[in-house]
């Protein structure tokens, strides 16, 4: 399946991409098309990002843009720029679901959209719609709007609780996080020898989809079957997570169709309608419940600060002293921090931006990371707001603004937000009550664990 | 000192990857106002219509753009009086361009193109065309933008620069002054009496 | 010496000279010498172009001159180089010499002058040792307070190594205008009659009063630099001045402190100008005599290594004009002594009848020879003038031996200080002659160089104030102010700026200060303290510069017709 | 191989004598009688004074020269061995100027000569060996210290002949 | 054939150096400057030496060439009036000799010329000063 492709004919072979390719994926000779090794691609959308190369009126026709325009399969009211690196667009898939009556479409979406979204808009950088964009998804026809922020602060309870049991029963540290899809995919194919260091729980998107068509089959009251669950991610690669064989631990397929940031722009334009008049509604209960810890796993350092605020409150018992960890903050490719949690002093790493990784593993396979805990990485430069599926800027001197820009709208969103840690949502504590029992127990197991490739459970 | 000669942006074909970061940068900054551009594509509802052309070959690429020439012949064959040079700078105004493309022809660099027209996001009417008018286009230095050229300030290779013929002209006759001193000093029969 | 001999010295020793701008010719013959093998030792202020060949540049301090001179004569003296053979046979008072020099260390003197004491002593050695050294020294010796004493100091070191009455030795001031020595040489000065006879002595007073016919005055006159003094400030009601008679000279644009000019010109009862073209002091004259130029007529010219030479009448000139000697002829005659030359000749033939020195020196001569350099005392063919002088060690003085003297160091009068942090020192350019009425009238020197001119910045003190080249900037000092553009240059020192002095907007005359070396009662106009202002509005300046070129032109009678603007 | 004109720091005093000889012998000494306004003063060589030298700058009418290699009106050409430029095919887009290494090349505006627009016509300009002054290059005989001197293939031919005998004299002085 | 060589010597420096002027005698016209072979200059000229004598065309650049005798009869301040030469003279006369009348002999300066007037200029200069008006008031610019 193609997740990323480079268009031959559109391509300048610039090579611009591959200098932003973490994984060196990106082959050809300068001045000519450049093609992608897919046994290397990890499917982040950077290059994406980056292609200036667009279908041009002076240089290429004016019937080039509309023939590119349906090759990819867009929406005909699309008239921005395209370019010669693009992510395969499922819109298609999005909108027959959503015409289909004997289909019972839910919504959910990443934290990082909403702090990007606008912008495709005309919104300044960084503009906070989660409101907005609430209401968007209801306009379009969504039977429910859930929150993958919801299967974030899941993500924590699971995650945070497989933490404090390897950490407790001397398990294999340090423990890596294993939501961003293009990380895992990396582990996999580069070092599977290390895999074993992932944490087993799923990213938030799988998560919520599980939990969508079990959980909320039974609160809707609907068959597992009609249910069709759509991802809107600011990440290129979570189609490709969504489609890997073993999510389908609900019985079908954990989410069926995946599209981006952009394409979420592109769809609501589609239909007309006007973004600017919308009003800000919420998300729909108990799936579209999150707290502030949730929202901030959008930004580098974020997951791993909301783990800490569950994490610390676990296993002491006293509530954190503070609730914002600067430790954990910033922008550099890999930063360290020694956070008490009682007695224990357990030190995190916090890498962002693939390319920031590979030295990191050697130190891990050199034996002098044992020390540590926890560490967090992502693929994107500075975490899922600088995603591969986010609104693409024209001239890439914005760019450092639109990720400060970003980032900040996540922070202050965590900050406005009512519950501020995972533990203390009342739909996720309902949800334990409920249906899980409790975290890491046999439900979960099911449902929100998984295994990666190479792994003798491995389908 | 203003240099008494127009400034333009020159590139350097070793450094230009082709990546054309450039012409958007250009389009961005002249379609803000006038077709509402944002700072992300998915703003952009017009065809991108940028004043400097990247150029590529199977070895090199560049951008290619008006010179600003002194004598500019675009300029003298415009029947119009579409093309202007005020301070250095040559301007197209698209309202008065009718299309005749004599300027095209007359540019020696090809930096002029015939490029859609747009305003407020819309193609601004032809009196026998629904696809709307063409105008000649190219570069303006950005002479609105205090900032200077944007094309300049977006390379990601610094490929581009602001050329001020007599200033580096300045500083090119010194280098070749200080080298005559060795030039100069390698001839052995030198001046001897 | 003569200029010819310049190129076949073994070591030239240029002192405050810069050939390349006042006398390009000159400086033909410092290249020429280098490249014949001579080796150049240059002292100076500023990186000229005799310092970029030179094998030495000491880099002195302005201001310091007699400290280096010292200095020099110290290390030849301390370090046996003298020629004492040569002091012995031709030189008197060198105890009294060795007395003053002995504490002019050079390691004394490097704070001051900002020389190395090791430069001090290298240069000092390879001057000493060469055999054969000539000094050439310019306005950047003579335009200071203590001007005579480093002539004289300069004189010692010359004498101290025998440098002296042979062929490509000596020292050899390079005169500024194409004249002066000739204005010299015909008496134009206060305290002599032509060829150098002074007006005191009573047997030379006679002859002249007897060829003349009329009684003569034995005291000396004023100098022209203290006549705003005696106009302005003299409370002697006898020595007050209250005529002008002005012939050839422009003293409102190249005279110091301009403010103070223009005040004792306004001032002056009676002021007569007599010129070529209209000039700065033409706005103060109560009459204007037009005279005939270059070119215009014949004239004998003495160039600066006193050689009698011809300059021809080309064309006639146009205008109801006259030639300088035929005015004064009338005016004298008007005023009951009459004059009644024919011609040029007439007048050289009685020059030269009265000057022993220029006896020989006859018109058929100079029409024969090009140039006679005096003294040439007999009319024979055979005497063809003398190219250097003191030969085989005789020296003017009575007993025909030359005469140590030093003296101590005095520093300029107008120190750099906190309000004027600034040297300036006035400078010339080599396209423009004196106060440019010729030059500035032609059309491609012009074109080279103009209004209003610039000021040489050190680049470091030009960052200090965010300048930059062709920048317009104010220069004030503490009697005026001038506008011209910067140039920064590296080869001017950290806190020393230079100007020229023919502009009228850049007039670095507004700000230059009215000291007078005692006894040549030359002008300091290589020192004084000055700042630079930046001008924010520089479209408001060079406008300014513009309206006020064109309200002087104007001024000067220019018809500023559209598309005459500067 | 084409000849040039080549300045000597050591020799040159920068009087910039060779700057007016330059222009008298392009405009011609009619200048001399027209109104000062009326001719345009743009010497094709330039006197550059730094801290170590004072030298003109010309052309060095290469054998690839880089401004006629980017000229796209046809402008330049090479004439009897000296790089020329033809004012009237100019249009002033100032690439040749930025072509050469040298700085050789300077635009100038042509006093008095408009463009059919009216503006004023510009040019570029520089050193054409004076190609069409009787007596070759002005700016070499007009120096007072004959810092200037025209290279040619002959004098060029014997400068490295001379180079490559020393360089022989001095190997051989080594062996004994 | 009006054109004529005449050798001469430059008026701008004290290098004294010798010029070759092409001159045409029917048009009173310089035509060329171009070195001649002087014991100074041996054959070479600086730029004002070829170019400096422009001035005499009168080419009206800086300053207006004097052509008329002119007296500001009014006294200081007023205009500048052309007069002929009998009465500029007479005028000069006049004055000079109620100073020297008033003041006496030593209230009277005059100048030289370190420029283009040339020895016998300065000397009939000096002579008056000295013999007409009987003062040794006399100097030139050699010191700027």
């Amino acid at each position: 399946m193609t997740i990323i492709a480079i268009d031959q004919n559109l391509c300048t072979g610039c090579k611009e991409c591959s200098k932003v390719c973490p994984t060196l994926a990106i082959e050809g000779y300068p001045h000519q098309p450049q093609t992608i090794a897919e046994s290397r691609c990890v499917m982040c959308g950077q290059c994406v990002q980056k292609c200036k190369s667009y279908v041009s009126v002076a240089e290429h026709g004016a019937e080039a843009y509309e023939r590119v325009r349906s090759e990819r399969g867009l929406p005909e009211s699309v008239k921005e720029p395209l370019f010669a690196a693009y992510n395969v667009c499922r819109l298609n898939e999005v909108k027959a679901a959503l015409a289909d009556p004997d289909k019972f479409t839910l919504v959910q979406c990443a934290p990082a959209v909403r702090m990007a979204i606008a912008e495709d808009f005309g919104y300044p950088l960084g503009t906070l719609a989660a409101g907005k964009l609430a209401a968007a998804l209801r306009r379009i026809g969504f039977n429910k709007v859930y929150d993958a922020n919801f299967g974030a602060d899941v993500t924590i309870m699971e995650e945070g609780s497989e933490l404090i049991d390897r950490v407790t029963n001397k398990g294999l540290l340090p423990m890596f996080t294993s939501c961003c899809p293009a990380w895992v995919r990396y582990v996999e194919t580069k070092h599977p020898d290390l895999r074993n260091h992932l944490s087993s729980t799923k990213s938030p998107q799988q998560i919520e989809g599980a939990l969508m068509k079990t959980y909320g089959a039974k609160i809707t009251k609907t068959p597992a079957e009609k249910i069709y669950v759509v991802s809107v991610m600011p990440c290129t690669c979570k189609q490709f997570e969504s489609s890997r064989p073993e999510m389908s631990d609900s019985g079908g397929r954990d989410v069926d169709v995946v599209m981006t940031t952009r394409e979420l722009a592109w769809l609501i334009k589609d239909l007309g309608i006007d973004f600017a008049a919308l009003p800000d509604e919420g998300f729909d209960k108990p799936l579209g419940d999150y707290s502030g810890a949730a929202g901030i796993f959008g930004v580098t350092g974020g997951v791993m600060e909301a783990a800490l605020r569950t994490g610390y409150e676990l296993l002491t018992g006293e509530a954190i002293p503070a609730v914002d960890i600067a430790a954990v903050r910033g922008t550099d490719g890999f930063r360290t921090a020694e956070v008490p949690v009682g007695q224990l002093k357990l030190k995190v790493g916090i890498v962002t931006g693939l390319k920031n990784v590979e030295p990191v593993m050697e130190e891990l396979k050199a034996g002098r990371l044992n020390d540590y805990h926890f560490i967090e990485v992502m693929t994107c430069p500075e975490g899922c707001v600088t995603g591969g599926g986010q609104p693409k800027l024209l001239v890439d001197l914005d760019l450092p603004e639109a990720y400060r820009a970003r980032a900040a709208a996540t922070y202050s969103h965590d900050k406005e937000l009512p519950v501020r840690k995972s533990h203390e949502n009342p739909s996720v504590k309902k949800l334990y009550d409920d249906f899980l029992k409790k975290p890491l127990g046999k439900e979960s197991h099911k449902l929100l664990h998984t295994t990666y490739a190479g792994d003798p459970k491995h389908h | 000192m203003p240099s008494e000669f127009g400034l333009f942006v020159s590139a350097d074909p070793g450094k230009c990857s082709g990546c054309k970061a450039c012409e958007l940068a250009c389009f961005q900054s002249h379609h803000v106002k006038r077709n509402k551009v944002g700072l992300t594509v998915g703003t952009v509802a017009v065809p991108v219509t940028p004043k400097l052309y990247v150029t590529v070959m199977e070895t090199a690429s560049m951008p290619i753009q008006c010179k600003h020439c002194e004598n500019a012949p675009c300029k003298a064959v415009c029947k119009q009086f579409a093309i202007s040079r005020a301070d250095g700078v040559v301007i197209v105004d698209e309202k008065k361009c009718i299309g005749c493309k004599d300027c095209l022809m007359a540019c020696p660099f090809g930096a002029v193109s015939l490029l859609p027209y747009f305003v407020d996001g819309r193609p601004v009417p032809q009196a026998d065309s629904d696809e709307g008018k063409v105008a000649a286009a190219k570069c303006d230095l950005c002479f609105e933008d205090t900032a200077g050229p944007a094309c300049v300030r977006a390379c990601p290779n610094e490929a581009l620069h602001l050329t001020d013929v007599d200033a580096d002209r300045k500083r090119k006759n010194i280098a070749a002054a200080e080298a005559l001193a060795v030039i100069n000093a390698g001839v052995p029969e030198r001046g001897l009496l | 010496m003569g200029v010819h001999e310049i190129e076949d010295a073994a070591l030239l020793f240029v002192f405050g000279y810069h050939g390349a701008e006042s006398h390009p010719i000159v400086a033909r013959r410092i290249v020429r010498a280098k490249q014949k093998g001579a080796k150049i030792i240059c002292v100076d202020p500023r990186r000229i172009e005799t310092a970029r060949i030179a094998d030495m540049h000491l880099q002195l301090k302005g201001g310091s001159n007699l400290l280096l001179v010292n200095a020099l004569a110290n290390v030849i003296l301390e370090e046996g180089l003298c020629d004492y053979d040569f002091i012995e046979k031709h030189a008197n008072g060198f105890d009294e010499f060795k007395e003053v020099i002995k504490k002019y260390t050079p390691e004394s003197v490097t704070a001051q002058t900002r020389v190395e004491a090791a430069d001090i002593r290298k240069a000092a050695r390879m001057y000493a040792l060469s055999g054969r050294s000539m000094i050439l020294y310019g306005m950047g010796v003579c335009q200071f307070g203590q001007a005579v004493d480093v002539v004289k100091g300069l004189a010692n070191l010359a004498i101290m190594t025998g440098n002296f009455g042979r062929p490509s030795v000596g020292i050899g001031p390079v005169r500024g205008q194409n004249n002066v020595q000739g204005a010299c040489d015909m008496g134009a000065l206060p305290n002599v009659y032509p060829g150098y006879q002074s007006v005191t002595v009573p047997e030379v007073r006679a002859k002249f009063e007897k060829a003349w016919g009329v009684k003569l005055s034995d005291q000396p006159g004023f100098t022209l630099t203290m006549v705003p003094h005696q106009v302005l400030h003299e409370t002697d009601p006898k020595k007050q001045v209250h005529a002008y008679y002005i012939m050839g000279e422009d003293p409102a644009q190249s005279d110091p402190d301009l403010a103070e000019v223009r005040e004792a010109l306004e001032k002056c009862d009676f002021v007569v100008l007599q010129d070529i073209y209209m000039n700065k002091t033409g706005q103060y004259a109560d009459v204007i005599l037009p005279a005939t130029g270059w070119c215009e007529h014949d004239a004998v010219y003495s160039c600066c290594d006193r050689g009698f030479q011809k300059a021809r009448k080309l064309v006639e000139p146009s205008g109801d004009v006259k030639t300088d000697w035929e005015i004064i002829s009338l005016v004298s005659t008007a005023m009951g002594y009459p004059m009644s030359y024919k011609n040029t000749v007439e007048i050289w033939n009685e020059v030269i009848e009265l000057c022993p020195g220029f006896a020989g020196a006859t018109d058929e001569k100079i029409e024969k020879n090009v140039c006679v350099q005096w003294p040439c005392r007999s009319k024979e063919d055979h005497d063809k003038g003398t190219s250097f002088l003191h030969k085989d060690g005789k020296f003017a003085h009575p007993d025909g031996r030359a005469k140590f003297f030093a003296t101590d160091w005095r520093p300029p009068l107008e120190l750099e200080n906190e309000l004027y942090p600034l040297t300036l020192s006035t400078v010339r350019e080599v396209g423009h002659y004196s106060v440019r009425t010729m030059t500035g009238n032609c059309r491609t020197l012009r074109n080279l160089e103009d209004e209003p001119g610039w000021i040489q910045m050190n680049p470091a003190d030009c960052e200090v104030l965010g300048l930059a080249e062709g920048e317009l900037v104010k220069v004030l000092s503490k009697r005026g102010y001038c506008i011209t553009r910067c140039l920064p240059t590296g080869r001017v020192a950290k806190g020393a700026v230079y100007m020229t002095y023919q502009w009228w907007i850049g007039a670095c005359n507004e700000l230059t200060i009215g000291n007078f070396d005692p006894i040549s009662k030359t002008p300091e106009y290589k020192y004084c303290a000055c700042k630079v202002e930046k001008i924010e509005d520089q479209a408001w300046a060079e406008k300014h510069v513009r309206e006020e070129y064109e309200l002087i032109r104007g001024r000067m009678g220019i018809d500023m017709k559209e598309g005459r603007a500067a | 191989m084409n000849g040039f004109v080549q300045g000597d720091p050591m020799l040159c005093i920068g009087c910039r004598t060779c700057m007016i000889g330059c222009v008298v012998a392009h405009e011609g000494l009619r200048i001399f009688e027209i109104d000062p306004d009326g001719y345009d003063f743009h010497p094709r060589l330039k006197v550059v004074k730094t801290y170590n030298v004072s030298v003109p700058v010309q052309c060095k009418h290469c054998e690839n020269p880089a401004c006629m290699a980017v000229c796209k009106s046809g402008a330049i050409s090479r004439i009897d061995g000296a790089v020329s430029i033809d004012r009237a095919l100019c249009i002033g887009c100032k690439s040749c100027a930025e072509a050469c290494p040298f700085g050789a090349v300077e635009m100038v505006t042509l006093g008095g000569v408009l463009n059919a627009d009216g503006s004023p016509k510009a040019t570029a300009n520089k050193c054409d060996l004076c190609k069409d002054v009787p007596g070759g290059p002005t700016c070499l005989r007009v120096c007072p210290t004959a810092a200037l001197r025209l290279v040619t293939q002959e004098n060029m031919g014997e400068t490295i002949r001379l180079k490559r005998l020393g360089a022989l004299e001095a190997a051989l002085s080594q062996e004994s | 054939m009006t054109i004529k060589q005449i050798q001469s010597t430059c008026a701008y420096c004290g290098a004294g150096c010798q010029i070759m002027f092409t001159v045409d005698i029917e048009k009173n016209k310089i035509l060329e400057a171009v070195p001649a072979r002087g014991r100074t200059n041996d054959g070479a000229l600086c730029l004002k030496g070829h170019y400096g004598w422009d001035y005499l065309n009168d080419p009206q650049i800086l300053t207006k060439r004097l052509v008329k005798p002119m007296i500001r009869k009014g006294g200081k301040g007023s205009p500048l009036e052309e007069v002929e030469w009998p009465e500029a003279i007479a005028h000069v006369a006049g004055r000079l000799s109620e100073i020297k009348a008033k003041y006496g002999p030593d209230a009277i300066m005059g100048t030289g010329s370190a420029r283009g007037s040339g020895n016998e200029a300065n000397y009939v200069m000096q002579k008056f000063i000295r013999s007409a008006v009987g003062t040794n008031n006399v100097d030139h610019c050699a010191r700027i």
